[in-house]
């Protein structure tokens, strides 16, 4: 019997990593997997709720299950285009240091 | 018991494994310790009693998402970030703006983590394929297509970005 | 309803040979276009015909007989209906405008042959007549108002045809914009009538208005008068009446077809046929009629007088057509619609055939619209002639052309008018006898005499003469010269082919027996168009000598006292003679005595050079509206407002904005993680606010 | 049941399981040698031991033996993980395969099944999602590979590795869309009910409940994915010897190289088990009613080898008879071919099973 609060906690604290990723890594590959420890924060407590919410006999708990499906298929769609973006860039660019991509035009 | 003593192992590998995607410098290692968070979340999930969406972690994001991370880190030969002067902003606003978020939300939860109650591990029939697939393919069916037509959007963006303009 | 008649149709046909000539007209041959644009029309009149046979008085439709097509506004309480409106009246309108309107169309196509733009001045043309089908098949105002403004489309586009020439432009615009001031009126009366029955279609405002106690004779200035003034000044501005006459001559930019069918035919008879639909307000409006009848009377002197010092053979028929539609205004004013519509259809017969052989001759002498140019066309081109002699016996009113009747009947009913009759009736005549002038001066000057192509050179005062003639002179040999030059230079004067010649024929034909429809009781008729119109009008004779006897505040005759038959005599002789007088001084001035005119003008100088300049009506309004509003908008409206408080304004917030966005640029670095600094501090706000809420709760 | 008696029986189970899948990766190379070596009409190993059975004991101390080094400038910590990742992967997806029903040692019943458990009423309970861990091990797998690659930092390594992630990415697709239309008609992830759901009465009285049958062209795109999986003839571009020198492992050498081997022949036994499971009828077979218990229990376990025994020489006939591909028509083959078919396989059998209920 785990409180659901330790779940909601663990998973804030994933979310806060990953927007400190977000802010201090230069990577842009690295800020890229930043976000996607941010979505697996929130998938987390998706999936605890749709636990607890089963729990108190709440019918489509199992929703939650599905949001995090969702967020899956976005993550992915995000990343393939993502990716090929920083390919892109890179080729332009020859860096992956986004410090050094505040240009909108070369 | 054993479900707690599992939670904490777990939760801790996945915070280490989000520190250490910090820590790194070289982005390999920030990918590899994201798997890592990623499977032990995947065995949170079980905790939870969603094996399916453990598997579908697995599967999607440990297998196919940070593979193709990996295999573009390889593809551009990415080395160690250099340091370069980041945005001041940054760190004294978005710093102390993410602690205090973090702080403000953690205080909530332990605040309330007594009204809360908790979770137990379900019986197996929880979070089992028929449900889900009943749920996904009934409820859901329009939000389901529409993330099917997106992910195909996203295909012929990424075929576009990548294709070599010359 | 039992009996669909179909009406839509009628007025759809052309809009379809406009839609099909003007998208895919570019592509076409000149045969194709025409051969569309004329088998619409033809189709229009066919069904026309067969509309109004069907509809006979007497037949099985009852009349009026209205198909509606549901609503078409709602807006509240308000409602405008779609639907279209048979009765007499629109019969003859109808009729007169399809008949009218193919006929030219088969001119046109001989005329504009050698033309540029052939498809697009069919396609106009066609257009022109679906609005005006519009406009005279409405069953209320508004769709009316529809076809009102379209036949104001249809004829700027026509006028400025040739819109490569400044002149054909500005009187394009100037048409438009005359017509505007008009249009106005007309909305203001539109909202007038909406606020006091709801509603703008015919059958229930003329119903509401059978209401006797509701709606008294008014005789001060209620509502019922200003509405009636307001339609009369929309009609005003559409017929071409003082003060709104000013568009019309100017018109004649365009090319001559256009002029016979729009600007003398059919379009310009619009206001006089609103005014004869809403009869039934302005007969409960005597002051209105008054002022209707003294507009009337008016336009028709003045412009009888203008026309006689014209040189331009079309400006003559515009202020020829200027002053008809004044006798038919006239004669709304006296309350004797039935005249006015009579007079309306004859007109459209002969002032359509003067019109078209005007162009005819213009056609022969290469472009040359001046008259003291031309001369001795009798023999040369002898149909034209003989049409054109009908067209002048019929609009001078001789026995027994079709204008004698309508215009005899006009008179009469001016006579017969309580309104101070007598001396309007003078007025008429006197009309009568300058038209009569006019026209036989146009006839000799045309066609005898001897042929002066080039010969004279235009006097100053021709110079001074109104600008526009000039450059539509100028234009028109522009226009035709190219065709001409190639077969047979200026001098080689021919008849126009049959194509342009058979519409003569028939409309002189016309001409002449379309009068006999009204012949007057004391000739032996029975004025069987009264009597077919009579259903319409009904309430005229009645409440008209009550407005009148409102107005004097006397008792009301109980019928208008029925004349003696020598009366009608004495005043048809009257304008005969005026007529005869007309043809005399004619020939002994510009036949006989070729040299007397310059003699009397060089007397009357300053009264010649005043009508020649058509009493310098369009430099006073340049004075007094033109250039005031101009120096208005230009010092007030474009200085002041625009560029100093909205220009302001704009460029104050432009550069506002663009001075925060300077500050703020700095926030968009371009550097990514100091934009998720941003967001990662607002979600924490966020989150403290919330929290913030749940405590203090 | 008691939680010790589970954990004791289910260590024997795990260290039986990989004691009979090592030794059976040892003499698959072996057999494969010969094989081949009869392919190409030759003798293979012959000298140790009778007909050299005994050759895989000889490779086997040949790779603990030789020196274990480490080339400079590679990555260390990954350069040694990398193997071990891929056995491990390939180790963990045997752990949900089921050989057989269930079988009583010592008057205690147990599932032969790393992951299944005996209820005492005598129905088995496997884990429900055992498909899905399979595909989940392989697609971590690819980690491996990819690591093994990039890690010994050399172009042959690096190269190979691209290639062989790329390839297993692309051919995962097909794998797991094929395996959807026996997933369709069984309507369970559960191996062992896949299993189970093979086992009705013949077609036609004597063609076997096989989802073979009924899915053949799953099948075939399955096999073509696996073998582009496990990186084997006509797919082994990942080590084409004559372009790469050895791929990914060119740099490695001794137990970690041994370690890749031995990955790559249990990934082959892995994808031969789940053949047989889900096309197969599994363990079913002609079982005598009244032989003893423990033939009762063996023999389909012996039927399943069988099974599995013919893919592995499957596997090998087509190394010694097949050509490699180029990469473009692997790739070309990958997506233009076996995934359309894998798809339209998918809706024909979806419409199937949907007019059928």
């Amino acid at each position: 019997m785990v409180p659901l609060s330790w779940y909601l906690i663990l998973s804030a604290i994933l979310f806060c990593l990953g927007v400190f990723g977000f802010l201090l890594k230069r990577n842009i590959i690295t800020i890229f997997m930043s976000i996607e420890l941010m979505l697996n924060a929130v998938n987390l407590t998706f999936v605890a709720f749709a636990n607890y919410w089963s729990e108190h006999g709440l019918k489509l708990a199992l929703s939650g299950h599905v949001f995090v499906f969702f967020v899956m298929v976005v993550a992915a769609a995000e990343a393939a285009v993502g990716l090929a973006i920083i390919i892109a860039v890179f080729r332009t660019r020859e860096t992956l240091n986004v410090d050094r991509v505040n240009l909108l035009k070369l | 018991m054993v479900h707690e003593i599992l939670f904490i192992i777990f939760g801790l590998i996945c915070v280490a494994g989000a520190v250490n995607l910090l820590v790194q410098r070289h982005p390999i290692h920030s990918a590899l310790s994201l798997v890592l968070v990623m499977a032990s979340l995947a065995l949170i999930y079980l905790l939870l009693g969603a094996e399916f969406v453990a598997a579908i972690q697995v599967i999607v994001y440990a297998g196919a998402i940070m593979v193709l991370f990996v295999f573009v880190i390889m593809l551009l030969n990415a080395g160690a970030e250099e340091h370069s002067p980041g945005s001041k902003i940054a760190l004294l606003m978005g710093v102390p703006g993410v602690i205090v978020f973090g702080c403000l939300v953690g205080w909530i939860m332990i605040h309330t983590s007594t009204q809360l109650g908790g979770v137990r591990i379900n019986p197996s029939d929880f979070g089992d394929t028929h449900n889900i697939a009943r749920l996904l393919f009934r409820d859901f069916l329009l939000p389901f297509e529409i993330t099917s037509v997106l992910i195909l959007i996203a295909i012929m963006g990424a075929v576009v970005l990548g294709r070599r303009q010359n | 309803m039992t009996h669909n008649l179909n009406l839509w149709v009628i007025p759809l046909l052309p809009l379809a040979g406009a839609a099909i000539n003007g998208l895919f007209g570019r592509h076409f041959k000149n045969a194709v276009v025409s051969f569309i644009a004329l088998f619409f029309t033809a189709l229009s009149f066919a069904w026309a015909v067969w509309a109004v046979w069907s509809a006979w008085p007497g037949g099985p439709i009852p009349l009026p007989h209205i198909e509606s097509f549901g609503t078409w506004i709602t807006a509240g309480s308000f409602s405008a209906p779609f639907g279209f409106y048979l009765d007499q009246l629109s019969m003859v309108m109808v009729l007169v405008v399809t008949g009218v309107g193919f006929l030219i169309h088969i001119y046109s196509v001989g005329y504009m042959a050698h033309e540029g733009g052939f498809y697009r001045f069919f396609a106009y043309l066609n257009l022109f007549m679906f609005f005006m089908l519009t406009l005279v098949l409405a069953n209320n105002y508004l769709l009316m108002f529809v076809g009102w403004e379209g036949v104001g489309l249809a004829s700027y586009l026509l006028i400025g045809f040739y819109f490569l020439r400044d002149s054909a432009a500005d009187a394009g615009k100037k048409a438009f914009i005359v017509n505007r001031i008009g249009d106005f009126a007309f909305l203001i009366g539109m909202f007038l009538l909406i606020q006091h029955f709801g509603t703008l279609s015919y059958d229930h405002v003329f119903n509401a208005l059978k209401d006797a106690q509701k709606f008294p004779v008014d005789a001060g200035w209620g509502f019922l008068t200003i509405t009636a003034i307001c339609l009369l000044i929309g009609a005003t501005g559409k017929s071409a009446q003082i003060p709104l006459y000013v568009w019309l001559p100017d018109a004649m930019e365009g090319p001559t077809p256009v002029s016979a069918l729009i600007h003398a035919a059919t379009m310009v008879t619009a206001g006089v046929y609103m005014i004869a639909r809403s009869h039934a307000i302005f007969n409960l409006a005597p002051n209105a009629l008054h002022i209707v009848f003294v507009i009337g009377c008016v336009t028709a002197l003045f412009a009888a007088t203008m026309g006689i010092a014209q040189t331009d053979i079309k400006r003559v028929l515009a202020y020829s057509t200027v002053s008809q539609l004044g006798y038919m205004v006239l004669a709304c004013g006296a309350a004797a619609y039935a005249a006015g519509i009579f007079h309306l259809m004859t007109h459209a017969f002969f002032k359509a055939l003067l019109f078209l052989g005007s162009g005819s001759v213009i056609h022969a002498v290469g472009g040359e619209q001046d008259m003291r140019r031309m001369g001795g066309l009798r023999t040369k081109i002898p149909v034209t002639f003989w049409t054109m002699t009908i067209a002048t016996f019929t609009i001078s009113g001789f026995w027994p052309m079709a204008a004698f009747f309508s215009k005899d009947e006009i008179l009469a009913a001016v006579y017969r008018s309580p309104y101070a009759g007598h001396l309007l009736w003078a007025i008429g005549v006197i009309t009568a006898g300058l038209t009569a002038f006019y026209m036989f001066r146009l006839w000799f000057m045309t066609f005898f005499g001897e042929l002066k192509l080039g010969a004279v050179d235009v006097g100053e005062e021709a110079h001074a003469a109104a600008a526009p003639a000039h450059a539509s002179h100028a234009s028109a040999s522009h226009s035709h010269g190219h065709a001409d030059d190639q077969s047979h230079g200026h001098g080689g004067v021919h008849e126009s082919p049959w194509i342009m010649l058979a519409p003569l024929v028939i409309l002189a034909a016309l001409s002449i027996v379309g009068g006999w429809v009204g012949v007057p009781k004391f000739l032996g008729g029975h004025n069987e168009f009264d009597r077919f119109l009579a259903p319409v009008m009904e309430q005229s004779r009645t409440s008209i000598a009550e407005g009148a006897a409102a107005l004097q505040n006397t008792e009301a005759p109980a019928a208008p006292p029925e004349e003696k038959s020598t009366t009608e005599w004495v005043l048809t002789g009257m304008s005969v003679l005026a007529a005869v007088l007309g043809l005399f001084f004619a020939w002994l001035l510009y036949y006989k005595r070729p040299d007397l005119p310059d003699r009397i003008t060089a007397k009357i100088h300053g009264i010649y050079l005043t009508v020649l300049h058509k009493y310098y009506i369009d430099e006073g309004y340049n004075l007094l509206f033109v250039k005031p509003l101009l120096a208005l908008s230009t010092l007030v409206f474009w200085r002041g407002i625009d560029q100093g408080i909205i220009d302001g304004l704009v460029n104050g917030a432009g550069s506002a904005s663009k001075g925060i966005g300077n500050e703020l640029r700095r926030m968009q670095s371009g550097n990514i993680r100091s934009y998720a600094a941003w967001v990662a501090a607002g979600g924490a706000a966020v989150i403290a606010y919330m929290i913030w809420l749940g405590v203090s709760k | 049941m008691d939680i010790k008696i589970y954990l004791l029986v289910s260590v024997i189970k795990i260290l039986l399981v990989i004691f009979i899948l090592l030794t059976g990766v040892a003499y698959t190379t072996l057999l494969e040698r010969k094989l081949v070596a009869r392919i190409q009409n030759r003798w293979g190993p012959t000298r140790v031991g009778p007909f050299g059975l005994l050759q895989p004991l000889a490779d086997g101390i040949k790779f603990i033996l030789k020196e274990d080094m480490v080339p400079d400038n590679v990555h260390k910590v990954l350069y040694i993980m990398a193997p071990m990742l891929a056995l491990a992967m390939s180790l963990i997806s045997i752990a949900v395969i089921p050989f057989g029903p269930s079988i009583t040692v010592a008057g205690h019943t147990t599932a032969l099944q790393i992951t299944g458990v005996a209820h005492p009423d005598g129905s088995l309970s496997d884990i429900n999602i055992g498909l899905l861990i399979i595909l989940g091990a392989t697609s971590i797998g690819v980690y491996g590979v990819a690591l093994a690659g990039w890690s010994s930092n050399s172009k042959y390594s690096l190269l190979g590795a691209l290639r062989a992630s790329a390839q297993m990415i692309s051919y995962e697709l097909a794998l797991g869309l094929s395996l959807v239309g026996v997933l369709l008609l069984s309507s369970t992830l559960s191996l062992r009910g896949i299993v189970d759901a093979q086992a009705q009465p013949p077609w036609f009285g004597w063609l076997p409940h096989w989802y073979i049958f009924p899915q053949f062209f799953a099948f075939f795109v399955y096999l073509m994915a696996a073998y582009a999986e496990t990186n084997r003839i006509p797919f082994d571009l990942p080590e084409a010897e004559t372009e790469l020198v050895a791929g990914y492992h060119t740099e490695y050498s001794a137990m970690k190289f041994a370690m890749f081997f031995m990955a790559e022949y249990m990934n082959m036994i892995t994808v031969a088990c789940l053949a047989t499971l889900l096309f197969f009828g599994g363990w079913h077979g002609p079982v005598p009613q009244n032989a003893p218990a423990i033939v009762q229990s063996l023999l389909p376990v012996f039927w399943f080898a069988v099974k599995v025994f013919f893919f592995m020489f499957l596997y090998i006939w087509i190394r010694g008879t097949l050509p490699r591909f180029r990469y473009d028509q692997l790739m070309a083959f990958g997506w233009k071919f076996l995934l359309p078919l894998a798809i339209a396989n998918i809706v024909i059998t979806s419409l199937i099973v949907a007019w059928r209920a």
